[in-house]
């Protein structure tokens, strides 16, 4: 059996604003599948967190009609990626299945890539991460351990679609959508975030993502970066349309 | 025959001029003397012919290496590490020219020492009959001859108000 | 030639003018009123049929509102071989007034600034829509007058010696305002020539940077390039170096000035127009790269509309005129040192030069609606009519002409100039070589 | 008003190699104390190596910030040298005579010390190898598309041919000092002079190739700095700095506080070395008149950079000009930038007794440096705190300990470099000092004499 390296695959996002409650599942899921150091509170107040998936909390109105808006944000994974070309070593660049991809090893840590993500979702390695002894067993396998002095990012958790991909060569059979998901969507209660291959456009994500849905947007749109993650608007009876459009 | 070289040393311009005059007169040609001085006269001050140098032809030469190699580097590592970055052209042409242009300037700026360097004749192992009070003021002329020229251009040389004459190994 | 003689010369030349000049003239005059004509018949086309007119506009005021700092720049620098091309290039100031014709249709046609995006994000009261067309109005009137003011007071002490020629009546007693040469006038002549240089070199900077922006990138949605006032400036001072070699080529040959036109002014002119033509390059090439690598939609269109999409051949013209070809050509120092190689230079960047103002005018106005914020759509090209080839051929040949009737009122050499740079320049000898000895006066 | 007087050969070597052979013992006073300040900067790297660089100020929206906008400063620093020297020697202006050597040196030593800083930033700086294309044996190359890898290119380019430009004209001095020394010492300059004897044929080269080696420098300096300024204006993540004027801006700058640190310099050298028949009121008189100009020229160009800024009237730029002018501590920046490094000294300039004065140009050109730093500093680290959209990660900045030790410790390291340089070297050409003397003349035009120099006809 030859190895399949070439796939039809653009691994893509929809997050529907409308169903999501702010509750951060996602991002500790994420914290604990991708090896992601612990942030303390000082970390927070220096911000240095690190957390490839965050929800952005936004006040609308005044007091008293308060409205909290939410708006999870990771790597968009965009096409026309800005991070790409300014990095001097190619640790960052695009791979055939539409994912931005970041090379740990090759990383001199320059943070170009950071100054030029207009989404600010990249994260660098201040100190050399370290866990607490009762943790020591919970680290990912799968997922290699960041160095100090380096760029991390959202993978779309890449080591679960290689695993997906292998199995799919050893049952020689293409990946079947909702077959796996990146540990955010596989933890969010609401559904907020679906994920899969947009390049078949049977698959739930390519449904969503189409280009003629009323509630589509995607971050940013005037930068022309082509982001992989599609957002779909929060439907909000009381208030007007244009008041929470994300990209200003 | 092994030549000779005379060294006469003068206080004035002048008087150096005149020691060139007296040199041309009695028919040595331009390329067996020289006039060596701690100070950079204008050109052709004492008389003597203007400098034939191939100087120009170094930059270019330089040139032509340093985009050589920038257009190996430019296009040949985008063609040999064909990873896309930011939807740009597996050949992108911009960022090759400016890399022409730093390395094209590079060779120039290199080839033209090289070619300062060996146009002034140097490095030079020895200085040969020479006075460290040159670079103290006084005007060297120093002319090289056969042995059996030795004293008529001493005699040229003392004549223009040498303050001292000099012969030694050529 | 003694001092005497080379006032009696000049004056000569300026008062008797042969059968060619005038034939010229004709012609000039000639070609001028089919301009006329081609104006009135553009009269009721759209904003966006106006491009040609415009860039024929901002091309007289590139090339012949710009030349008089050509003396002003060279003048503070001091050196001695600008004094025979200095009246040369001050002498352009007067096509200024010529080229306030072209600039009224243009205010009455400039959209006012609702809605559009412009460096007025603050306006004046009370017309805050129409800031630009107050502000640049003044900056070229201020610069037409300016530049008047700055030739008359170079050319007062030559207005007196035609006086004297004249005997002491007629209207050089008039332009002369009774100088005498006291040194307290020459002291005030100094003074006023260097502060009224100062104030034409800074207004000539301010307007290109209004006209650039007003008439020519906010008319484009979108189109924020912060280095293209300074490229408008740039490529006018590097039209106006051109103009001022190409002017001098035919004084030298044509005029009879071949005694007073050393190789030395060339040659110095030259080493400026190679170092313009590098920035040409230098600036173009800012703009381009930061449009490429920031890869907005906005910026590919831009980059599109500009340079490479409908108006690609003038761009192509302009680029290799301007920069390519004039690079590759200066810089021979064989060439440089050519009165007649550099007049073939120069008048190639100033072809070069009109090209490129086409793609950017014709361009910029070629858009109708200049409300928009993104440029979303390239507009097909827009070709130049019948009008529009009466209108360019008519504005170049007023311009020609009206500099040339100038040079019949003020001596196109500069008298007093030529007989100081007597006193300053005195050959020298040195042991064997021979040397020119300049004065620098403090 | 020309206080010049007629020096002998002999004298001019005395005086202008005084630091060579007489070394003053303040030389030593201040090596040390410098010396001292770059080992605590070394210390502050050591430290940055072995711990990472959270010891810095950085956070998440602020990823570059002292070291970028000191490599920055520095770059501008290292423009004097070249502009001075290339564009004075072409245009054969006298007044550049004892002020060249130094001027190339402060580009040296500024480039260099340049080049350490965005390799001191780096997250993983033993690894800053990485950007230069050695890999054949694996073919892993690097991103020729990243502006950090123009970077390189252009400052060893400028580096090398700046350094070479030195050489080449110090060759006569070196056969000066070679004829002046004995021992060791001799032997080594007799190596460097490379048997230089001063023959017309060896000086017209030199002159031939003051002209072509400038010529050439020229386009490598505006180069430079243009590449430098598109390591941030190319950046569409960053709207503020996304701005087509950055690269001229930038260099213009780079003028406006280079001329104005060679300035700093030579009035430096002619108090500590004693060079007062060298560096005269003309010089820095004329150098001022420059630095008037490109003052000029640089307001303009920054005029544009702000009105530009506010031409879209998006959002993104407002909120960054709003921090400049409205906001602690940035408002303060602000005005402390605009009246160091334009409002206070320009108009000075203008008083003919200020540009003759030594003590008050070099409180002037300080000025502008103290401003032009502060500029850089406002202009990169503003867009950074303010670059996204989503007002969520928005931040601060304000930096270590470490990084304020280590950008003392690169002026330090600057100063240290150029002592040493004229402790081995003149700082002055002797040559040219020399030459000035054959060409002076004077006209006599009735009761007056004016100053004049004889040029080649």
């Amino acid at each position: 059996m030859t190895v399949r390296t070439e796939w039809d695959h653009k691994w893509s996002m929809v997050v529907d604003i409308d169903r999501c409650t702010g509750c951060q599942a996602c991002v500790v899921a994420c914290q604990a599948e991708n090896n992601v150091p612990i942030n303390t509170e000082d970390i927070f107040k220096q911000s240095r967190a690190i957390e490839w998936i965050r929800i952005e909390r936004y006040w609308e109105g005044e007091f008293p009609d308060v409205k909290a808006r939410y708006l999870p944000a990771m790597c968009q994974h965009c096409g026309n990626a800005p991070c790409e070309p300014v990095c001097p070593v190619y640790a960052t660049y695009h791979n055939d299945e539409g994912l931005n991809v970041q090379v740990y090893n090759r990383c001199i840590g320059t943070r170009f890539c950071a100054n030029n993500c207009p989404f600010e979702m990249r994260f660098f390695n201040w100190w050399q991460p370290v866990w607490p002894e009762s943790l020591r067993n919970q680290l990912n396998p799968d997922v290699t351990v960041r160095n100090r002095g380096i760029m991390e990012k959202c993978t779309f958790c890449v080591q679960r679609i290689r695993r997906a991909e292998r199995t799919a060569i050893q049952e020689e059979r293409d990946v079947k959508d909702g077959e796996f998901a990146p540990a955010c969507v596989q933890a969010c209660p609401t559904g907020t975030l679906v994920f899969g291959n947009s390049n078949d456009p049977n698959s739930r994500v390519a449904q969503l993502m189409k280009s003629d849905h009323p509630r589509r947007y995607r971050l940013l749109e005037h930068l022309g970066t082509e982001p992989n993650v599609v957002y779909l608007k929060k439907v909000d009876p009381y208030l007007k349309e244009e008041a929470h459009n994300g990209s200003h | 025959m092994a030549n000779q070289a005379v060294l006469g040393l003068y206080r004035t311009p002048e008087a150096a001029a005149d020691a060139v005059g007296n040199l041309q007169q009695a028919g040595i040609g331009h390329n067996d003397y020289e006039i060596m001085t701690g100070v950079p006269y204008p050109e052709g001050t004492f008389g003597e012919p203007p400098v034939r140098h191939k100087l120009y032809v170094f930059p270019f030469m330089g040139a032509m290496i340093g985009l050589t190699l920038a257009i190996l580097e430019g296009a040949g590592t985008q063609l040999a590490y064909p990873l896309v970055t930011g939807g740009k052209p597996i050949l992108s042409v911009p960022p090759i020219i400016i890399i022409s242009y730093e390395l094209t300037l590079l060779g120039a700026i290199v080839f033209t020492v090289i070619g300062i360097i060996f146009e002034s004749r140097l490095p030079r192992p020895a200085l040969g009959v020479y006075d460290t009070r040159i670079t103290e003021g006084l005007i060297g002329v120093v002319c090289t001859c056969p042995e059996e020229r030795v004293e008529e251009v001493r005699g040229l040389l003392q004549r223009a108000a040498a303050i001292e004459v000099k012969v030694g190994q050529g | 030639m003694a001092s005497e003689e080379v006032a009696r010369d000049v004056l000569q030349r300026t008062f008797v003018k042969g059968g060619r000049y005038w034939q010229a003239v004709a012609v000039l005059a000639v070609v001028f009123l089919l301009g006329v004509v081609g104006f009135i018949l553009k009269l009721g086309d759209e904003r966006a049929q106006w491009g040609y007119f415009a860039a024929t506009f901002s091309y007289l005021f590139t090339v012949a509102q710009t030349a008089p700092v050509v003396s002003v720049a060279l003048r503070l620098a001091k050196n001695h071989w600008r004094r025979p091309l200095a009246r040369a290039s001050e002498l352009f100031a007067v096509v200024g007034l010529f080229n306030l014709l072209f600039f009224i249709p243009l205010l009455i046609l400039l959209p006012s600034i609702e809605g559009r995006n412009t460096i007025w994000i603050l306006g004046v009261w009370p017309s805050r829509f129409y800031t630009p067309h107050i502000f640049d109005t003044l900056a070229l009137v201020g610069l037409v007058v300016l530049g008047l003011l700055f030739l008359w007071t170079a050319a007062v002490p030559d207005f007196a010696a035609a006086r004297e020629q004249r005997g002491g009546r007629g209207r050089y007693a008039f332009l002369a305002l009774g100088w005498q040469g006291t040194a307290r006038q020459w002291r005030i002549q100094r003074a006023l020539l260097g502060l009224l240089g100062g104030l034409y070199f800074m207004d000539v900077l301010t307007t290109h940077f209004l006209i650039s922006s007003d008439f020519s990138m906010a008319l484009v949605p979108g189109w924020v390039d912060s280095i293209y006032p300074t490229f408008h400036a740039l490529t006018g001072l590097q039209a106006a170096v051109a103009v001022t070699i190409v002017t001098m080529f035919l004084l030298r040959t044509v005029g009879g000035y071949r005694e007073y036109l050393p190789m030395e002014s060339f040659w110095g002119l030259s080493k400026i127009l190679l170092a313009m033509s590098l920035m040409w390059f230098y600036f173009w090439w800012s703009a381009f790269i930061t449009f490429w690598y920031g890869r907005l939609p906005v910026e590919q269109n831009i980059i599109q509309l500009i340079m490479f999409g409908p108006y690609r051949p003038f761009f192509i013209i302009g680029f290799l005129f301007c920069c390519i070809f004039a690079v590759g050509l200066l810089i021979w120092n064989p060439l440089r040192k050519s009165p007649a190689a550099m007049a073939a230079i120069a008048a190639m960047i100033l072809v070069g030069g009109f090209f490129d103002r086409m793609r950017l005018y014709v361009a910029s106005w070629s858009l109708a609606d200049t409300t928009e914020h993104e440029l979303t759509k390239v507009p097909a090209a827009i070709w130049p009519q019948v009008p529009d080839l009466l209108v360019i051929a008519g504005g170049l040949a007023g311009a020609v002409l009206v500099y040339m009737l100038a040079t019949r009122v003020v001596p196109v050499m500069s008298i007093w100039e030529m007989k100081e740079l007597r006193l300053y320049q005195v050959p020298r000898q040195l042991v064997r070589r021979r040397m020119l000895s300049l004065g620098k006066p403090e | 008003m020309q206080d010049r007087r007629t020096l002998t050969d002999i004298q001019v070597n005395e005086t202008l190699t005084n630091t060579v052979l007489k070394t003053p013992l303040l030389w030593y006073v201040i090596l040390a104390f410098m010396g001292g300040i770059v080992m605590l900067g070394v210390v502050a790297v050591g430290l940055l190596v072995n711990m990472g660089q959270g010891l810095n100020g950085y956070n998440r929206p602020v990823m570059w910030a002292f070291f970028l906008t000191n490599m920055v400063f520095w770059i501008g620093i290292s423009h004097a040298g070249v502009m001075l020297s290339a564009i004075l020697r072409l245009a054969q202006a006298e007044f550049r005579r004892p002020a060249t050597r130094a001027a190339e040196v402060l580009t040296v030593f500024a480039l260099a010390t340049a080049g350490l800083m965005p390799i001191v930033h780096l997250g993983r700086l033993w690894r800053a190898y990485w950007i230069f294309p050695y890999d054949f044996s694996r073919g892993i190359w690097p991103d020729v598309r990243s502006q950090a890898v123009w970077d390189p290119h252009a400052i060893s380019t400028y580096l090398i041919g700046s350094s070479l430009f030195i050489f080449v004209a110090l060759i006569p001095d070196l056969a000066v000092l070679r004829d002046r020394t004995t021992g060791i010492v001799h032997s080594i300059y007799t190596m460097l002079a490379m048997g230089w004897r001063g023959t017309v044929r060896q000086w017209r080269l030199q002159a031939i190739a003051g002209i072509i080696l400038s010529a050439l420098l020229l386009p490598v300096f505006v180069s430079v700095h243009s590449i430098v300024s598109w390591d941030f204006s190319m950046l569409v993540g960053v709207p503020s700095w996304h701005t087509t004027i950055f690269a001229p801006y930038f260099v213009i700058g780079a003028v406006h506080s280079g001329v104005a640190g060679v300035i700093t310099v030579l009035v430096l050298m002619r108090w500590l070395f004693g060079w007062h028949d060298y560096i005269r009121r003309e010089h820095i008189d004329s150098l001022a008149r420059l630095l008037f100009v490109v003052a000029l020229a640089w307001f303009f160009f920054f005029m544009l950079e702000f009105m530009f800024g506010l031409y879209h009237q998006e959002g993104t730029e407002m909120v960054v000009r709003e921090l400049w002018l409205f906001h602690a501590p940035w408002n303060a920046i602000f005005v402390i930038f605009i009246l160091t490094a334009f409002v206070i000294p320009v108009p000075l300039w203008l008083f003919r007794s200020v540009r003759r004065s030594f003590p008050l140009m070099f409180f002037t050109t300080i000025l502008v440096n103290v401003g032009m730093w502060l500029e850089r500093f406002l202009l990169i680290i503003p867009g950074l705190e303010r670059k996204h959209p989503f007002t969520f990660s928005w931040g601060e900045y304000a930096p270590s300990i470490f990084e304020i030790t280590i950008i003392t410790a690169t002026f330090a390291l600057v100063a240290t470099m150029i002592l040493l340089f004229a402790r081995a070297f003149p700082l002055i050409p002797l040559g040219d000092a020399k030459e000035a003397r054959v060409l002076r003349d004077e006209i006599r035009i009735g009761r007056r004499t004016v100053q004049a120099v004889l040029r080649e006809e």
